[in-house]
Parts: C-alpha cells; structure tokens; sequence
C-alpha cells in the first residue's frame, strides 16, 4: 500500500481549499496514523475535495466511529482509496461540547457507507449528525434516552441479577429485587 | 451435454449417490456422520477445553491443593465468574490456601484465560460437557469440593499438557532448592567465614601466649 | 316401546333412496337463500360454492354422472375461485357490511319486497309452464340408459350436431379472455 | 346356527382364501359383506336391497380409509428416512425398530397440541378449511383401479371425476388462507390458488392425451389398454411410448404442484413466508391438512400409475405370477418416493418463474404431446401402433424438437452458467 | 425494534399494500434481524432493516476489561468466524502498540484464518441453499466438511468455534503433534466435495433462475456504499485487503483474487466457491512452507499489557469483508475506546436499494447472499 501521508493531503488541502481550517493532529503511537482534524463547519467541502481530487480518490469510507472526550465529542472517519489502494486517512470532526451543542456535520451524502455507522455514533454518544437522511437510533429502542458508551453513563439498576449464590453477587441482587422494580 | 433440464438430473445424481453411500459407508466417515450421541460417545481432542478444575497433588484434597488463593484469576477473568475467599487459620491468620473457591459456570464462557494468567499451575481446562442442572443458579454454582480433581485425573484427560506442567513444577522446584542450597551454601559459607574470622580472632587472643 | 319399533319397521324402507336425495334439494335452496341474506360477503360466496355442490350431487342422482362432475369441476374449480377473487379485489369488500333488508323493515322496503315477490313468482311460472307443455313430459318412461358410454354420445353430438354454438362459445371466450387481460394490463400501467 | 359358529364358519372360509393371492382382496371384500348379511338375519333384520349396497359400500370405503391413512403413516416415515439419508443421517429410528412407530408418536403428538384460533379469525371458516380439505381427498382414491377388477366405483368417466373432486382443494386453501387473517396466510393462500390453477391446465391435459389413445375415461378401461406386452417382453405401458413419457414427466410436475411438493411448496414456503395458509393451523387441524396433502398425493400419483405405468400389469411376462394388486402398490410407492427424492434436491421455484414456467412451457408441451399421440395412433394404425416404426419415429421426432426448442427458448436462455465469466488478478 | 418502524406502519397503506415485519424471529434471517417490508402483491415497495435485538454493547465490555480479557469476546462477535475475529484485533493491538510478530506464528495465523475463510464459505454454500427452500442437503454436505475443520480447530485450539487463539504478538499454543499432518490430508480431500457441490449446484436451472439477475449491485454503488469481501468483489471490484494492505506473509504467497462483473447473488454465491479454491491454495503453500520457531514474541507482556498512549485502526480481510478495529489507548490498562467495523452491517447500508422492486422471495435470497451475521451486526 503506497505510504500516502497525511501531510502530503494536509498540504494539497491547504492548497485547493486555503480557507478550510484543518490541522494534523500528532498521533503518538507508534502506528502513525496521524489525522487531520477539520473544522464543523467546512467538514462536508473538505469530505467532497478528498472524495473527488483525481490525485486522492478517497472514495471509500470504511470506517466511522464516535470517541467520548472530557470536552467534546469525536467523529472519526477512516477513508481508503479503492482505486489508488492507499492507506487510512483519518478525518476527525469535533462537537462543540458534549451537551446541546454535540454536532457535527453528516457526511452520508459524501460518502454513503457512513450511514449506519453514523447512526451508531448518534445512537450510542449522542453525537448529532447534521443533514443526515434518516438520523434515528440503530441500536437501542427509541423511547432509551440516554447514551450509553459515553464514559458518563450510569447503567439502570432495573435489569433482574442473576442471584448467582456467590460473593457480592447475592448483595446486588438482594438490593436489586428489594427495591421496586420499575414497571416497563 | 447440457440440454435443458441437465443440470438438475445431474443434482439428483448426486443427492442419489449420498443416498445409495450413505447405506454402504462402514467407516461413517463419508456419507453417514451421524454419531448417535447417547449410545457413541464423542471421542474429545487432547486438547479440547469445557470449565476450569482445581488441581491437587497426592491424594488428600485439602492438603494437596495448589492453589493459594492469589486471586489472580479472579481479577483477570473477563465474565468476573470466579469467587475466591482466602483461608484463616485457628487464630485468624490468613494462610495461602482458598476457604472458598466458587466458580460460576453458567457465567463462564471456557476462554481459559485463568488457565495462563495462573503462575502456580493451580487451574487447568476440564473436558466434562455434560454440566446441566435443574436449576438456573445453584446447581450451576460449582464449589471447592466439586472443582478440586487430582493431578492423576489431569494426566489422564491431558497427558501431554499435564507432564509438561509436571516438569515446569519439577524445575522450578529443583531451582528453588538450587537457589536454597546456593542460599544455604553462601549463608553457610558467611557463618564458616564469620566463625572463621571469629576463630581467627580467638586464635590470636590465645597466640599471644603462645609463643611466636 | 315395541309397537313403536313395529310403526318403524313397517314404513316403506324400500323407497328411502327417492327421499334420500330431497336433502341436497333443500340444502341448495337452503344455500342459495343463505347466500342473499348473510352480512359477510365471504360467508355468503361460500353458500353460493354450497349450493352449486348441492346441484353437482342432483345431477349424479339423476344418474348423469358426466354432467354432475363437469358441474363440479366447471362451477367449484373456476367459477367459485372467480366469484372470490372478485370479492376480494374490490377494495370495500366486508368494510361496508350491506344493511340487510329484513333488519330494518319500512313501509319502502315492504313495496321492495312485494315487487320482488312477484318477478319472482312470474319467473317461476314461465319455469313451470315450460316443463307443463314441453312434449316429452307427459310422464314418459325414462329412455333406456344408452349403450355407448353417455361421454362418447356428448362427444359426437358435441362436434357434429351443435358444432356451431360450440366454435360460437369458444370465440365468444376467448374474447372474454383477451378484454380481461387488457383491463388488467391498464390497471397495473395506470 | 348361533353366532360363533358363524363366526368359525366364515374363518375356515377366510383361511381358503390365501390360495389364491390375486383374488384375495375382492374374495375378501365379498366374505366380508356376507358375513354381514348373515349377522343381519341372525338378529332378525331383513334388510332392503338399498340397506345391502350401503352396507357393501361402507366395507370398501372402510378398506380404502384403512389402506390409505397406512400408506399415510408409512409415508411421513419412509419420507424423513429417506430425506435423512440423502443428507449423511438415519432419519427417525428411536420410536419403534427403524424408526416404524413415529407416525403414532407423532399422532399423539398433533392430537396433543394445544389447538389455536387466533381472535380475529373468521371462525366458522377457519373450522371449515381443513374439513373441506380432507374429504375430497379422501373421496379421490375411490376411482383407482388398485387391482384386476378391484375398484372401488367403476365409473365410465373415473377421470373425470377424479380431477372435478379435486378441485376442491383450491377452495379450502383459499377458505384456510382467509379465515386465519394473517398476512402471511393471505400471500400463501393466493400463491397457491395461482399455482393450482396454472399446474391444473398440463395435468389435466396430459391425462387426456392418454383417455384420447386408450379411447375411454375410465380407469379401468385405461389399465385393460396398457396390458400385454410388445415385442416379446416389453410392457405395452404407455410411458414407454414417446409421447406417453413426455405426457407422463408432464404429469408427473403437475402432481408435484398439485400437492404443493418440492420444488413447488410456495405456498408454505417456510424461508418466506413462515407456512402459508397453515401458520395459523396447529394441533389436530394441522394434522388433517397434513393428511389431506398426503393422501392426495398418493391419489395424484395413483392416477399416474394407472394412466403411465400400466396400473396393476405386470412388468415383465416372467413376473406374472405376482398378485396385480402388489404391483399397483409397489409403482405407488417408487413414484412417492421418487417425489421424496426429489425434495432433497432441488430449490423452490418463485412466484413468477413458476406461473411462467407453467403457461409458457408445459401447457404448449401438453399440446404437443396431444399432437404426438395422435401421430403415433394414426401412423401405426391404432392397436398395431406398437409395432410399427413409422408411428414410434414420428411422434419421437414431434417431442424430441419440441422439447428443445421449447426448453432452450422459453424457459431456461437466459440462464446458463456457462455465459458468466470471472476474472482474476494476480 | 425502534418504534420509529411504528410510523412505518402507520403511512397511509393504500388499498394494494401489504405491511409484513419479516422478522425478527423468522427462519431465513440468519439471526434475530427484521425487516419492515411494505409490499403491493408480492413486489417489495420499501424496506427498512432493524437492528439491535442482539446489542450487547460488545464495546462498552471492551472497555471495562482489559486489553486480554476483551479477545475471547471477539470469538462472540462473528460466531462463525472467530479465528479472523481474534486475528483482525490481534493486528490492530499490534499496530497501536508497535509489536514484532514471529515467523512460526504469523504461519499459524495464516493457517487458522485460512481454514477459518474456508468453513465459512462452505457453510454459506448451505444457507443460500436454505434460503431458496431446498432446506437440507445442501446444508448437511456443507456442515459435515466444515465439521471436519471445526474438529482440527479442537485439537489445535481446545474449542471448535470460541478458539480464542491469537495474542498480542503470536498465538497462543503451538500446534499438537502429527496436527500438520492431519490438516494437509484433510484438506488434500476438500477439492473433490468442492467439484461434487458444483456439480449438485451450478448446473441446476431452478437455482440459476432464482440467482442471476437478482439484487444487481454497480461497482460505483458498492464501493460508495462502503461494501466489502465477496460481495464488493462480485460486483467488479479488484480489492482484498490481503493484496492491498499486504499484511502478514499473503505477499509471500501465491494465489489469486477473483471477481465477477455482474454482481448479483449468482455472482457473489460463485465467488464464495472460487475464494474457496484460492483459500485451498493458501493453505497448501502456509503448510508446506511453515518454519520452526518461538510462537508468540517473549518481550510482550500478555497479562497487565499497557500499550502506549495514542490511536491506531488495523484491518484484516475476513471471510465476510474488511473486518477493522479502531483502538484509542490512554497507557493505562483498558482500552479507552474500542470500536469495531462490522463488515456485516455495513454491507447491509444497500440492502434496501437492492430489494425495492424484488419479490419477497429474492429479498431472502440478496439477504442471503450477502451473508450476515447478527453477532457483529448488533454486538
């Protein structure tokens, strides 16, 4: 796979769309898959140039998955290129903070396998994608409210234990069913 | 020759021929597979794992016993299914030998990773898969008593795996008594040093009287 | 109790088959009348199924065989399995269940009623008055069963005596065919 | 004459019986009907003439009861050992040696099982369905020669009769497919009446062609043409004929779609739509569905038997000795199970493929085999047919073309796996 | 079971539509999945999938435990293909974490995924079958070969489908005496039960007419829609990670990577049997080639492993499509986030556009042909 850096791609960006602000964020690990961190606002003209520049040809949007951070909410996208067979590029887009302002601009009419997996991100961060076709939770019911990968999330104390008669076990347990079980 | 209708008579040659073989294949290998399980009983690969056992030496179980209640394995299995209790003696000093040890096997999803993370070869993979109760909980909870095998049971369901375990142990054994007697040889041979300097000193307290 | 069982035993047993066969008759009429009165339109094409099986077992008591299956095998197979589809393609099927007339008697529907009485009654006339004078019904012996086997004679007769109503028949279906098909291929177009 | 020495009497007649095979049957069906009239007298009953037939046709329709719920039981057996076998298994072989026993578990099991109505069913309908179902195929079999001079009621237009009974099932699968007012019944109940009217035209058509050669509708009279043998020891069946093999795998489809079997079970096609018109039968109705179908099974394949195989002929002439009425039964058994064989085999049709697999092929083949049956007649010269070559030749010619071009360009010239390539890259 | 598919329902149905919920538990769906299917007659008119009824929230899991314990839940998240599983995170732990993989094991991990590849293709070979009604054969002749492979993962690993096999930085166990062996004289019979299902399959019109020409897929639209493995591939596209990313030794080896140019099931059910044969020839060359040597790499610490701060997204090609993790470590001992790319989902994105205008019967089949897995669609 041809080492495509993503500097190389920060400086063409810089060169086509110099008003776009994005900058590379430094990855420590040693894989070295650096991203380019880009702005809400110019995300969707930054996603069309990568997808359209006959020298990127990022056409293939493998991977989207949300990362809860202290102040603000991550998407991070991991864009192939089928024809060129180049490596990950990872577009990273940030939330505001993680309350009301937790969106972030939909990429799906770039790039339409994010679909889904920006549902997920929605569904499981809370992540709101802007201008996205059909933004309803996949995975958990719709009446759920909260979010539950985020670091936040207290797990409901409703669900019936196993009174597994063992250790702290049975102490949940005994606590659980003492206290009334919410009715569904 | 491929008129219209071929490719299905040539289907139903095959489904013919599994028909037809399935009546004359004595070695059930090819064309009869089925194991009538109750009456055959599956012949288990060497190293085919269900639920951890407790392994002992000797025969007395409660002296035998390997394990001393590190807890290692709890902290490291994944579904937390392990429970162990540390042991006190007469008068409430923790010894290193487990009160209780609990697995919970209706939990336990056989992933062996107690196996690896155990340093004292304590917990081995069993075999047994016929573990149901009549019961969701208790019967599924199984205790110190019903984990605890002997290593001779070990040998017997994994040879290889259980003399490779034996030599670690004989190794490690014969390295600590190495190690002890290195200990005891440079303590031993301190004290002869010692003695020897303080002898040497005696020595020189009478040697003054002595004549040069 | 024994003479009871003697009145029994010296009713005339040996013409039981001729009654037997009242039972389809008044099950048909039964059916049919059903069939005009039931809410559900489904119930209601399943009497009409009912009677035309009542009609199919006339026919064999007659002892014409080859008519009593064809009418089973015309009427139950195909024209039944129309009837149904119809119902069932025209959307309103059991929504507007039809307001039966003898639920809500009124001076209107009385004049309804009397006014079919009497078309009723005159059809049955003319029935009646057709069988009276038609020749062959001064109470004539029932002609021998025939030698040939009855299928052969509808053959022949089929294709040598009435062969033109028969070719008049098939081109007359045939256009029924080619018009359904054309009604059916513009629905689903529109 | 007091009862048990009647009854020793009609036993030592019974055991005489077993002389001779190939009567037994009727002989038995006759001892049968007198023992009956007799026991009549003995209770002091004089019975009229009609009393007497009823009580004779009550004999035969308990004998055909008997004889095909057996062959239903033995079927639902043989059927899952065979479909076992055929995928690397035993089938069934707990209940009873091999396995013989299942059918009376598995009847206790449907009688057991909780019978369910769903609320919003159409009631009456939903009790009627299966019952509408279950009778005419029970009523089809009376018309099947099951031996020499061993049928039941010998119409003059047995065939006829046979597929004007079994139009019945249409409308029960309809009655079923509406009153369980489920979705999925309602698309089962509709596949299956399209399916049964598309598959209804070639069967019908292909048993014609046979009525038109052997010159009457009755089974019998079928049978009696396919006696004999030609050319030394060949058979006279019609299957052996050209265009009686053609009319014959015909048939032999339309049964196949007649009893919703293998590659035409769309309408409980379980991977789509659960069980069709079934999903909401459980229990005993279930189980009268599930009779229904086998016994018109083995009715359809019985009329097959008859109009292809020769009905109760003997093979070969060294095979005479056999009784008649075991060869009926031993071709109804290889062509039930040949249906079983193929069920492992082969895939379901869809909808539309099957409706045009049906108008588009095997209705303008029926024609033609008609045409090929009627060349074979005229150019051989009726009876003496089977021996001339000109008659063989010709209606050979008709089907073989035919069916080529038929089959190349109709149905199956889209598909071929041979026109599809796959590249490869290094 | 979003209650969004309420107002599914609750559209205007005009007279002709038919609403069905295929699903979830419905026998064709190869899992608890559902589909809201809004049909006129038998054609489909819309198609809306539901997923979650098997969520477990895999990665919150990951997340609580540590970096070891989360690789026996990789066997649980593509049941059927648990030995890529483990591989494709194994690779992603290796990349965040900068680690050397032996020889003798990246030999193993070939061997193990190859085989791994080959039981799933084979047992796809008996769902399609199951999908399209001939329940049974098809599907006995598939499982009674893959049970055979199933049983060298036994003795190889202890387990035939949770191997949990692969560490960071090699396997876990070396293979048993006389396994390599036992492996190469298997797999010497695998050719001929291939020709004998192609002979029982490809031919057969009914299994013709029902696959070609059915749920058609562009290569442009499948490369947007983030397809991959066999279904990418039956549509045109020459792209298998194995060749692209040239991960472990596959640049040593020689084998080729097929593709159709229709794409439709008929296409995608002929790749399964053609990578099948390609696997074949993996395998052949991994076990002839196989060194001598150590099977994990001593310096890893496997217990308590703290890999170094920082974010890192490995991918292997598993026998349903690219099958990633994207790994964020904070140094400490758990996982700060653990997400995975479920291939089996995101082939899903077009199933819709696939369907609208099929008969309810070739949604089953595109469904089929797609071959998913609920385990990693809902993790």
């Amino acid at each position: 796979m041809s080492p495509l850096l993503p500097q190389t791609v920060l400086d063409r960006l810089h060169a086509a769309l110099p008003q776009a602000r994005v900058e590379l964020v430094n990855n420590p690990s040693p894989s070295g898959q650096h991203a380019l961190l880009v702005h809400r606002e110019d995300a969707v003209q930054v996603a069309e140039f990568l997808k359209n520049d006959p020298e990127l040809l990022l056409d293939y949007a493998s991977d989207v998955s949300g990362v809860d951070y202290p102040e603000y909410l991550e998407a991070v996208y991991h864009l192939f290129s089928i024809a060129k067979k180049h490596g990950p590029i990872v577009l990273k887009t940030r939330t505001g903070d993680r309350g009301a302002d937790a969106s972030v601009p939909s990429l799906t009419r770039v790039w339409k396998s994010a679909d889904f997996q920006e549902r997920e991100a929605f569904d499981l961060f809370g992540i709101r994608f802007e201008g996205h076709p059909d933004l309803r939770r996949l995975l958990m019911w719709e009446e759920f409210e909260d979010f539950p990968l985020r670091k936040d999330y207290v797990a409901p104390n409703d669900c019936e234990y196993e009174p597994t008669p063992h250790g702290d076990i049975v102490q949940k347990a005994a606590a659980a069913s003492a206290s009334p079980v919410p009715q569904a | 020759m491929n008129f219209p209708g071929s490719g299905i008579i040539k289907g139903m040659a095959v489904t013919a021929l599994n028909i037809v073989g399935s009546y004359f294949d004595r070695a059930h290998a090819k064309r009869l597979i089925t194991e009538q399980y109750p009456e055959e009983r599956p012949k288990l690969a060497e190293a085919s794992r269900s639920f951890p056992f407790l392994v002992f030496d000797g025969d007395d179980p409660e002296k035998g016993i390997r394990c001393v209640a590190c807890k290692i394995c709890e902290k490291e299995c994944p579904p937390q299914c392990i429970y162990i209790v540390k042991d006190t003696d007469a008068n409430g000093k923790p010894i290193m030998r487990p009160k209780v040890f609990d697995i919970d096997i209706s939990v336990c999803m056989g992933c062996q990773i107690c196996v690896e993370s155990c340093p004292f070869e304590s917990i081995r993979m069993d075999n047994i898969y016929e573990v149901s109760g009549y019961d969701r909980f208790a019967p599924l909870v199984l205790h110190k008593p019903q984990l605890l095998k002997s290593n001779a049971y070990y040998h017997g369901i994994r040879p290889t795996e259980a003399a490779a375990t034996d030599a670690r142990i004989e190794a490690a054994r014969l390295r600590k008594e190495a190690a002890a007697k290195a200990a005891a040889a440079k303590v031993a041979a301190a004290k002869a040093a010692a003695a020897a300097k303080a002898a040497g000193e005696k020595a020189a307290e009478t040697k003054p009287t002595q004549p040069e | 109790m024994h003479a009871l069982f003697q009145k029994i035993a010296a009713l005339p047993w040996d013409q039981l088959p001729q009654w037997l066969f009242l039972i389809p008759g008044l099950l048909m009429l039964l059916a049919a009348f059903a069939a005009v009165c039931l809410r559900n339109l489904i119930h209601s094409a399943l009497c009409v199924v009912l009677s035309f099986i009542c009609l199919g077992v006339l026919f064999m008591a007659l002892g014409a065989e080859f008519v009593g299956f064809v009418q089973l095998l015309v009427y139950v197979g195909a024209v039944a399995m129309l009837i149904l589809f119809a119902i069932l393609l025209t959307p309103a099927s059991e929504v507007q269940a039809s307001n039966n007339p003898l639920s809500n008697f009124r001076l209107s529907s009385a004049l309804h009623a009397a006014a079919g009485a009497a078309v009723s009654f005159l059809v049955l006339a003319g029935l009646l008055a057709a069988i009276a004078f038609s020749p062959r019904a001064a109470n004539a012996e029932l002609p021998a069963q025939p030698a040939a086997a009855p299928v052969a004679l509808i053959g022949e007769n089929l294709l040598t005596y009435t062969l033109l109503p028969l070719l008049g028949i098939a081109v007359l279906l045939t256009a029924a065919l080619v018009g359904a098909a054309l009604i059916a291929k513009e629905d689903s177009k529109s | 004459m007091n009862f048990f020495a009647l009854l020793k009497d009609f036993l030592l007649q019974f055991l005489g019986l077993f002389k001779n095979l190939e009567t037994l049957p009727v002989e038995c069906m006759r001892l049968l009907r007198e023992f009956l009239t007799k026991l009549g007298e003995l209770c002091g009953i004089t019975m009229p003439q009609w009393a007497l037939d009823t009580v004779s046709a009550l004999v035969l329709i308990v004998a055909i009861l008997v004889t095909f719920l057996v062959l239903f039981a033995l079927m639902s057996v043989f059927e899952r050992k065979l479909l076992a076998r055929a995928q690397n298994r035993y089938g069934p072989n707990r209940v009873g040696p091999f396995g013989l026993f299942q059918p009376v578990a598995d009847g206790i099991k449907m009688l057991t099982k909780e019978d369910l109505v769903p609320r919003a069913a159409d009631k009456v309908v939903h009790y009627l369905a299966p019952i509408v179902m279950v009778a005419p195929a029970l009523m089809l079999p009376v018309f099947l020669p099951f031996g020499r001079g061993m049928v039941a009621v010998d119409l003059s237009v047995g065939i006829l009769a046979f597929f004007a009974l079994g139009a019945g099932t249409e409308l029960a699968v309809f009655m079923a497919g509406w009153a369980s007012n489920n979705k999925y019944s309602i698309l089962g109940a509709m596949r299956a009446i399209a399916q049964m009217i598309s598959y209804e035209l070639p069967l019908v058509t292909s048993a014609l062609v046979v009525a038109l050669v052997a010159g009457t509708l009755s089974p019998t009279g079928i049978a009696e043409a396919q006696s004999g043998y030609f050319c030394g020891f060949l058979p006279k069946w019609f299957v052996c004929t050209p265009w009686g093999f053609a009319a014959c795998v015909l048939f032999y489809i339309g049964a196949l779609s007649e009893s919703n079997r293998c590659p035409f079970d769309l309408p409980e096609g379980e991977s789509e739509i659960i069980a069709g018109h079934l999903t909401e039968y459980s229990g005993f109705k279930y189980a009268i569905f599930f009779m229904a179908e086998y016994v018109g099974m083995f009715a359809v394949n019985g009329l097959l038997v008859t109009l292809f195989l020769g009905g109760y002929n003997a093979p070969f002439p060294f095979l005479e000795w056999v009784p008649t009425w075991c060869w009926f039964f031993i071709k109804l058994w290889a062509v039930a199970l040949s249906m079983v064989w193929v069920r492992t085999t082969l895939p379901r049709f869809r909808i539309d493929q099957m409706m045009q697999f049906a108008w588009k092929f095997l209705l303008p083949m029926s024609f033609v085999t008609l045409l090929a049956a009627a060349a074979w007649y005229y150019a051989g010269q009726g009876p003496k047919a089977w021996m001339s070559p000109a008659a063989w030749s010709a209606s050979a010619l008709i089907v073989l073309l035919s069916y080529l071009l038929l089959g190349t360009f109709c149905f199956t010239r889209r598909h071929s796996a041979t026109n599809r390539r796959y590249l490869f890259s290094e | 079971m979003s209650a969004s598919s309420s107002n599914f329902f609750s559209g205007t149905a005009d007279a002709g539509a038919l609403e069905v919920s295929l699903g979830p538990h419905h026998p064709s769906t190869h899992g608890v999945f559902r589909m809201n299917v809004r049909m006129e007659g038998e054609t489909v008119v819309k198609l809306q999938p539901v997923f979650g009824y098997l969520h477990r929230n895999h990665e919150k899991i990951a997340e609580k435990n540590s970096w070891l314990a989360a690789m026996p839940y990789t066997d649980r998240l593509d049941y059927i293909c648990s030995g890529t599983n483990n591989w494709a995170y194994a690779v992603a732990v290796e990349k965040l974490a900068g680690i050397e993989v032996p020889e003798r094991a990246e030999y193993l991990r070939v061997i193990v995924g190859e085989m791994t590849r080959l039981q799933n293709h084979t047992a796809f070979l008996g769902f399609i079958l199951g999908d399209m009604g001939a329940w049974g054969s098809a599907l006995m002749y598939a499982f009674r070969e893959r049970e055979k492979i199933l049983d060298l993962f036994e003795e190889l690993t202890g387990a035939r489908m949770m191997l949990n096999y692969a560490r960071f930085g090699g396997v876990r166990c070396d293979t048993p005496a006389g396994w390599l062996d036992k492996a190469r004289a298997y797999l010497a019979t695998y050719p001929a039960f291939l020709d004998e299902m192609e002979q029982f399959l490809t031919g057969n019109e009914i299994l013709l007419s029902r696959l070609q020409g059915v749920g058609v897929l562009s290569a442009q639209r499948a490369i947007n829609g983030g397809l991959s493995g066999p279904v990418l591939r039956a549509s045109g596209v020459d792209y298998d990670i194995r060749k692209v990313d040239g991960y472990s030794i596959y640049p040593r080896l020689k084998f080729r990577v097929p593709r159709g140019e229709v794409g439709d099931c008929f296409d995608r059910f002929m790749l399964r049997l053609l990578e099948a044969r390609e696997s074949l020839k993996i395998l052949q060359q991994a076990l002839d080639q196989i060194p001598e040597g150590p099977v994990v790499n001593p310096a890893v610490k496997q217990r308590g492993f703290k890999p170094p701060a920082g974010e890192a997204y490995g991918r292997i090609e598993g026998p349903k499509g690219e099958l990633g993790f994207h790994l964020v470590s904070n140094g400490t001992e758990k996982p700060y986030r653990y997400h995975v790319r479920p291939p089996s989902l995101i082939n899903l994105t077009l199933l819709e556009e696939m369907c609208l205008g099929t008969k309810i019967a070739d949604v089953m089949v595109i469904l089929g042909s797609i071959d998913i897995v609920l385990g990693e669609v809902d993790r």
